[in-house]
């Protein structure tokens, strides 16, 4: 796997480190031991079965935006929406499993998916239309389709969706047989004792799709002209690949991806709509899809990086109060400018 | 309206579009010289902490703002170095320095004050005040440099090298002008006007600062200068438009309207972003980037 | 004629160049006189650029000197080759689209920091180069809207206005029209007689011969030879060039041709720029026999070969295949190959092959829905077993199925194209440009194959700026101008005179 | 020794509103007791339930989830965790081991709204809440009150910032809809936006009219500008909590804090002595003896989501 990295892409231990690095210097500067932070770090990610499994549940949701974003970057699209389109996706899930009332669970969890997939597929494809019919740039019509469907969650979750009497701008919650199945309900079950953490059976569906993205590359025919329309339009055209199909599939499978993130922290975790549910994943997603060199297999092992950096900088809080968690922000910024330096522009 | 409600609101349009303005005079110097620029929003961030914190610490609006502008200036530098000199991915390089923008503010600030990243609130002196009209120096300050802007960029050697090396550097570079020196100095300017934007944010507009501050306004800047077709004169125009609009949904909301009942302010948060979406997709004639924004450029 | 003693304008001594394992330039000495007109001539990738680059401070050389006027040059950049005097052309010009015409000309040389003064002196200097050399174009007017002749003026006005002595023009006659090309010869002439030096690169002979004072012939980037012009002649040049006699002898057999497997009548197309390019086009293709479209680029030519590919859409007209008529609604590329047309594109860098992608990739580029390569799925084995079968039928080197196509060589990378394209088993072939960027040992299998493939029976469309090539290929000759085919000759019949005069667009007076 | 801990709500607990409140009052436990206190300062929902079990699963007792963003998290992990007592902020949650400790700020605010219609001069004052949600309707509805009692003819202007949690950071809005009341005539405004409302102070302290703090006492942050904040004291609270449980008598149940418990009131030091006359002061005190005796009685948004005019 690590081979496969290879090609110039620095792998994602060496960034890692980096960014380690970084956090540590950042430390030292404001006074605070940075080995016992690093330490800290480390063992808040990785050192109990609590810490392993937050690190897994962020890193499902960065599986799934990396994929999304690999997949339209294969395309040529560079897809900065994925963030909006986890948001609408969410509207969809919501909107099934809300009515799902009564219904056998695995109907419910399979209607509320494919209705976050439909609704993620179609933000996505907007822009993918746009570009495709009007020419319109799809970085800036998906950054701006971002902010679109904030406002447009907002405004549902004020109004239209609000429980009643809620405080809260969110739905009520989802019907019992709409959430998946938890680590904890079964370790429960299993009579071992839970982790405490939302890591649910997403991080499986994440897994296949990876590798359903890595096969679809790859492997199918559809795949290949996208990666011909990707690396170049013009050869693309030469060799009968339709432009328009190849941007809305690639759209469209880019933002069903993305309604990943909405099934991980909806059906898995909140079982109920809130704002800004998603958190910043689709950014991050941009990173790991990068620091993968879009490789839908190598995806795996960035996501569980930015889950880990995650993870731990949520832990250091607990140990040291002066470390805002934001540091970990600042990594990964750090990263993310290592690797947009050391890849130099791919297309 | 009343006639003093016509000033207020025109006030408060002033007021909300000044930090747009420098931001999107920020891009527009970037883009034109062929670097997009995304990471404008973590630059204002830099520049609104770093002014904030130092006026804080000093008590001294002008090092507060000589601050802004070298914290958003060593972000610039520091992504100018990976996208000119290391042919960086620019966008990528523009939302790293998002996220080294609000990551770092957050985490010094904490560090700094123990407030979760906010500054103290500053006193009167340490601020931007308002002296004429209800304004301050810096929003009379974007006027004067969106002009200036105007006038290097078409009257100036400078300006000219500046449109060269984003529509074709290739032909700059062969015609004897520096494409690197070029896009270092607009990236620059880039930075320093990402500075005065943070800094109307936090030394003009709100007195203190605030984790993730800016809230979109990055973005927004960049959606009018996509608006602006990349023209000075227009982004000034589109900046007020848009200020206006904030302005005007700050004033009605919960208000209804003759005919179209309340609109819900989320509407207003919209629209610069949906106008831009239609702008973009060519359905009110259509905007060109600077041919080779986007493009790191390299010597055969 | 360099003057004696005086010192040459320009001396190039020992400049040698690598990139990579590539020596680009080797030990190159050249000397050009104050009003000599030098031209040199070399295959393709014989360094005859890289040379010029080197001159203009775009490339550093690995070794050796440069003189100007008898002193010693150090040229980092362009800044430094104009302050000496250095002036180029560039072969894809070095133009800013979206400028007029007159802030291109003061680009680098913009006298000041504020553009006014600057201007109001580029525009009296315009307006007397133009009085001097008959060289007008409107200042005001925005390059990107100029034709190529017009933007090649404003190149050279740029290289005039900053008083350039020494000017080099890199193939500037590729692009032109021959009266165009003539109107540049004597442009050159005037230019020298004032007292410039130019070093000139053409590919084609007869044109180094009618307006050089000299020639130099680089080979593997080395010089070696330089002739006067009045002294030598095209095959002297040519053995120079290749290291060899060239031959070009090629056999064919003497079959009559089948029946007609592409009939187009009618055709009208726009390129894309919205202008209209082909404008009522009729042709027939038969099997057995190679049809050469002959015309000075830019003519229509490119746009025939797409529409009938299907990468273009027809605007009306009728295409028939093998008598059956095609719907031009539903015509693409996928569809052309499935109904047996086979396409070599003009352009290989951008439409035959995707440089990032491995040989294997490439070889099924067009030809992906191949049933034999994987059922529902592709199978990668079987990928490469289709790519290796073609490199070695066709000796593509290196036999590399999983190297990026973009390292292969260009003759090597377009010996894959006409593999794959070739081995799928077409009736019909259009091939755009075939040797274009291809050493003289990859042309003559190419030649060699084409005519192989006519002798089996199929219809090859050739379309070549290189009167040689449709010469020494076609049975027939079409010649367009100006979107129109404006003549048609059985090759023994009609010589490269009348060509060219049909290819200016003088039609009646050849028939 | 009781190992006492706070979970802060997504403002932090720097936010100058119930979070820093909750800080304070722990502080100042640990001032006076010298017993250590753990506190999370949570980034996104998912920490809300991990940080409550981590605290819980680490022997922490009793441990404070402070908002009512809690209350789903806080209801799994005390079903899972019966025998650790915790208590909630600003929200009810029906568990045998929950204190839920509720606020009656409209009281409070009822206080300040009298005091508001009688310092202006306008007869118009006005309201700017944060994000627009029931509780912050019932401070404006208590204001309302307070203030038609002191003026029936008094016009009141009322803002939300927002709809969203980004409404409780926006100092620049906040400031912007002060401006707006006071360009149509107010000059008093209450805020009751957390960090939103530091705009708003600061922009009617720019405008020399007056402004209300909130929570904590923000008479010194303009001084002379601020005509007195409505305390809602949540330090207090925490405190108390702590307290019982160190002494063994913590309780679980409902806790609601009003004028009678000095769970909330009305601040007056030396920053705003002057621009408090003693018709003033005089009315407030009445005002509270009157709602604590039960002579008055404030109507509770809450209660029925709705105000009297
Ligand atoms: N970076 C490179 N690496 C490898 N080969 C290159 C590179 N750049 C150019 N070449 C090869 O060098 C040869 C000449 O390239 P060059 O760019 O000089 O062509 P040109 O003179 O500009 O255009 P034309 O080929 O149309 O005459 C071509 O065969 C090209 O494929
Ligand atoms: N930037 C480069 N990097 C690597 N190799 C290069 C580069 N530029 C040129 N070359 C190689 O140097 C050799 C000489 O190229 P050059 O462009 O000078 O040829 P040329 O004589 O101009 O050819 P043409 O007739 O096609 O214009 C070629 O083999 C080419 O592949
Ligand atoms: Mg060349
Ligand atoms: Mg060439």
């Amino acid at each position: 796997m690590i081979a496969r990295l290879g090609r110039g892409v620095p792998e994602p231990a060496a960034v890692g480190l980096a960014a380690l690095v970084a956090m540590a210097v950042c430390a030292a500067a404001i006074g605070e031991n940075p080995l016992g932070l690093l330490r800290a770090l480390v063992l808040g990610a990785l050192g109990d079965t609590e810490g392993l499994a937050f690190t897994l549940y962020y890193a499902t949701d960065f599986i799934f935006a990396g994929l999304a974003v690999a997949v339209a970057y294969r395309a040529g699209l560079f897809n900065i929406g994925v963030e909006g389109q986890s948001l609408v996706a969410g509207v969809g899930l919501a909107l099934a499993a809300l009515a799902s009332g009564g219904a056998p669970s695995w109907l419910a969890i399979l209607v509320a998916s494919l209705a976050a997939m439909v609704f993620g597929a179609a933000w996505a494809l907007v822009p993918g239309w746009l570009l495709a019919r009007r020419g319109g740039h799809v970085v800036i019509t998906t950054i701006m389709f971002n902010f679109i469907a904030s406002a447009l969650l907002s405004w549902l979750l004020v109004d239209p969706m609000r429980a009643q009497g809620s405080m809260q701008p969110e739905t009520r919650p989802f019907p019992p047989g709409a959430s998946l199945l938890r680590l904890d309900d079964a370790l429960v079950v299993l009579g071992l004792s839970p982790t405490g953490s939302p890591l649910n059976a997403s991080l499986a569906l994440a897994l296949a799709a990876m590798v359903a993205a890595h096969v679809f590359l790859f492997r199918s025919r559809l795949g290949f002209e996208t990666r011909v329309f990707g690396a170049s339009p013009t050869a693309a055209h030469y060799a009968g690949v339709a432009s328009t199909r190849v941007i809305l599939i690639a759209m469209g499978l880019s933002g069903a991806l993305a309604s990943g993130v909405a099934i991980n922290e909806l059906l898995g975790a909140q079982n109920r709509l809130i704002l800004d549910f998603s958190g910043g994943a689709g950014f991050v997603g941009i990173a790991v899809a990068l620091l993968a060199g879009n490789r839908p297999l190598a995806i795996a092992p960035a996501a569980l990086l930015f889950g880990f950096l995650y993870q731990g900088g949520a832990a250091l809080g607990l140990d040291y109060p002066r470390v805002s968690p934001q540091i970990v922000t600042a990594a990964q910024g750090v990263m993310v400018l290592l690797i947009g330096g050391l890849l130099g522009r791919r297309r | 309206m009343a006639m003093e409600n016509i000033l207020s609101f025109l006030g408060a349009a002033l007021r909300l579009s000044t930090p747009l303005i420098y931001a999107c005079l920020a891009g527009l110097w970037s883009e034109r010289a062929g670097v997009i620029d995304v990471g404008l929003e973590g630059k204002m961030l830099a520049g609104a902490f770093a002014g904030a914190a130092v006026a804080a610490l000093t008590g001294d609006v002008g090092i507060g703002l000589a601050a802004a502008v070298a914290a958003s200036m060593t972000l610039a530098a520091a992504q100018g170095f990976v996208e000119v000199e290391r042919g960086g991915d620019q966008i990528v390089c523009g939302m790293a320095v998002n996220m080294i923008g609000a990551g770092v503010t957050a985490f010094v600030g904490a560090a700094l004050f123990a407030e979760g990243g906010r500054t103290p609130a500053l006193p009167r002196e340490a601020r931007v005040l308002p002296f004429v009209w209800g304004q301050d120096a810096l929003t009379l300050g974007a006027f004067g440099v969106a002009a200036i802007t105007a006038f290097i960029l078409y009257r100036t050697r400078f300006g000219l090298r500046l449109r060269a090396a984003g529509e074709n550097p290739r032909a700059l570079d062969a015609a004897g002008g520096s494409v690197r020196a070029t896009r270092h100095a607009a990236v620059a300017v880039c930075g320093l006007l990402c500075g005065l934007s943070g800094a109307d944010l936090s030394l003009a507009q709100a007195a203190g600062f605030l984790p993730a501050m800016t809230a979109g306004k990055g973005f927004i800047a960049l959606a009018a200068l996509v608006f602006a077709k990349w023209r000075p004169g227009a982004a000034l125009a589109t900046c007020l438009l848009f200020g206006g609009l904030d302005a005007a949904a700050i004033r009605m909301e919960g208000a209804p309207l003759p005919f179209l009942g309340v609109i819900p302010t989320q509407a207003f948060q919209a629209l610069p972003y949906l106008m831009t979406v239609v702008l973009l997709a060519g359905f009110v004639g259509g905007a060109r980037p600077p041919a080779a924004a986007g493009q790191p450029y390299r010597r055969e | 004629m360099p003057a004696l003693g005086a010192p040459p304008a320009l001396r190039v001594f020992g400049v040698t160049k690598r990139f990579g394992a590539v020596v680009a330039n080797k030990d190159i000495s050249l000397d050009v006189a104050r009003g000599e007109i030098h031209a040199i001539v070399g295959e393709n990738g014989a360094g005859k650029s890289t040379l010029m680059s080197i001159l203009m401070g775009m490339v550093t050389p690995d070794a050796g000197e440069i003189f100007v006027d008898g002193v010693r040059a150090r040229i980092r950049s362009p800044r430094d080759a104009a302050a000496l005097g250095l002036g180029m052309v560039h072969q894809h010009f070095m133009l800013v689209d979206t400028l007029d015409v007159l802030d291109n000309v003061m680009l680098g040389a913009e006298g000041g920091a504020l553009l006014a003064a600057g201007r109001k002196r580029a525009r009296a200097r315009l307006a007397d180069l133009s009085r001097a050399h008959g060289l007008s174009v409107d200042p005001d007017a925005i390059v990107g809207d100029l034709p190529v002749g017009l933007r090649q003026r404003v190149e050279i006005l740029k290289a005039l206005a900053r008083d350039a002595r020494i000017i080099i023009l890199d193939e500037p006659t590729a692009a032109l029209t021959p009266d165009e090309a003539n109107d540049l010869g004597l442009l050159m002439r005037w230019l020298a007689a004032d007292g410039a030096s130019i070093l000139f690169i053409t590919h084609k002979l007869n044109e180094a011969l009618a307006v050089a004072d000299r020639i130099s012939v680089l080979r593997a980037g080395a010089v070696v030879a330089t002739h006067a012009a009045a002294a030598t002649d095209a095959r002297e040049l040519a053995r120079a060039m290749v290291g060899r006699d060239v031959d070009n002898a090629l056999s064919r057999g003497d079959g009559p041709p089948g029946r007609t497997l592409l009939e187009a009548r009618d055709l009208t197309a726009r390129g894309a720029d919205g202008r209209a390019r082909l404008s009522g086009v009729s042709l027939s293709l038969r099997a057995g026999e190679i049809v050469g479209v002959a015309g000075v680029a830019g003519h229509g030519q490119s746009e025939l070969i797409e529409v009938l590919a299907a990468m273009r859409r027809m605007e009306s007209g009728a295409l028939a295949l093998d008598g059956e008529p095609v719907d031009a609604a539903v015509y693409d590329p996928a569809r052309a190959r499935a109904l047996g047309v086979a396409h070599v594109p003009e352009d290989r860098s951008r439409h035959g092959i995707v440089g990032e992608f491995p040989a294997a990739g490439n070889a099924i580029l067009g030809r992906h829905r191949d049933r034999a390569l994987g059922r529902r799925l592709l199978d990668p084995g079987a990928i490469r077993a289709r790519c290796a079968d073609l490199m070695e039928r066709w000796d593509v080197r290196p036999r590399a199925p999983d190297t990026p196509v973009g390292r292969f060589s260009g003759g090597n990378q377009q010996k894959l194209v006409f593999a794959r394209e070739i081995e799928a088993g077409p009736a019909i072939l259009l091939v755009g440009q075939p040797t274009r960027g291809v050493d003289i040992g990859a042309i003559e299998a190419i030649h060699r194959r084409l005519l192989a493939l006519r002798d089996a029976g199929k219809a090859i469309l050739l379309v070549s700026v290189e009167l040689d090539e449709i010469f020494a290929l076609s049975d027939r000759i079409l010649v367009m101008h100006e979107g129109r085919i404006v003549g048609e000759r059985a090759t023994a019949s009609t010589d490269r005179r009348e060509i060219g005069l049909l290819m200016a667009g003088v039609v009646e007076r050849a028939a | 020794e009781i190992k006492p801990a706070i979970v802060y709500d997504l403002g932090g607990k720097f936010d100058k509103s119930f979070n820093e409140g909750a800080f304070r009052g722990g502080e100042r436990f640990t001032a006076e007791t010298g017993v250590a206190l753990r506190d999370f300062e949570i980034q996104n929902d998912a920490q809300r339930e991990q940080a409550l079990r981590r605290f819980a699963r680490d022997g922490a007792s009793p441990v404070i989830a402070v908002g009512f963003s809690h209350a789903a998290a806080l209801d799994k992990v005390a079903r899972d965790f019966p025998q650790t007592p915790f208590a909630i902020v600003d929200m009810v949650v029906d568990r045998p081991n929950v204190k839920s400790i509720v606020f009656r700020e409209h009281e409070g605010s009822y206080l300040v709204g009298l005091l508001a219609a009688m310092a202006s001069k306008s007869g118009k004052i006005g309201f700017v809440g944060g994000m627009d949600i029931p509780l912050i309707r019932k401070f404006a509805c208590g204001y309302r009150q307070g203030a038609r009692r002191a003026n029936p003819g008094v016009e009141i202007f009322e803002n939300m910032t927002g709809v969203t949690g980004a409404a409780w950071a926006d100092p620049v809005k906040g400031g912007e809809l002060a401006r707006a009341q006071i360009d149509r005539g107010a000059d008093v405004i209450y805020q009751a936006a957390g960090g939103t409302g530091i705009g708003v102070l600061r922009a009617a302290a720019d405008a020399g009219k007056l402004g209300v703090g909130t929570d904590a006492n923000q008479n010194g942050l303009f001084p002379g500008h601020v005509l007195t904040s409505m305390l809602k004291r949540v330090d207090n609270a925490v405190i108390r909590a702590f307290s019982t449980a160190r002494a063994g008598t913590w309780t679980s149940g409902v806790e609601s804090l009003g004028l009678r418990e000095e769970g909330v009131g009305w601040a007056l030091d030396d920053n705003n002595r002057g621009l408090v006359t003693p018709a003033m002061k005089d009315a407030a005190d009445r005002a509270v003896d009157a709602i604590v005796s039960g002579d008055i009685v404030v109507h509770d948004y809450m209660a029925d989501s709705r105000c009297p005019p």
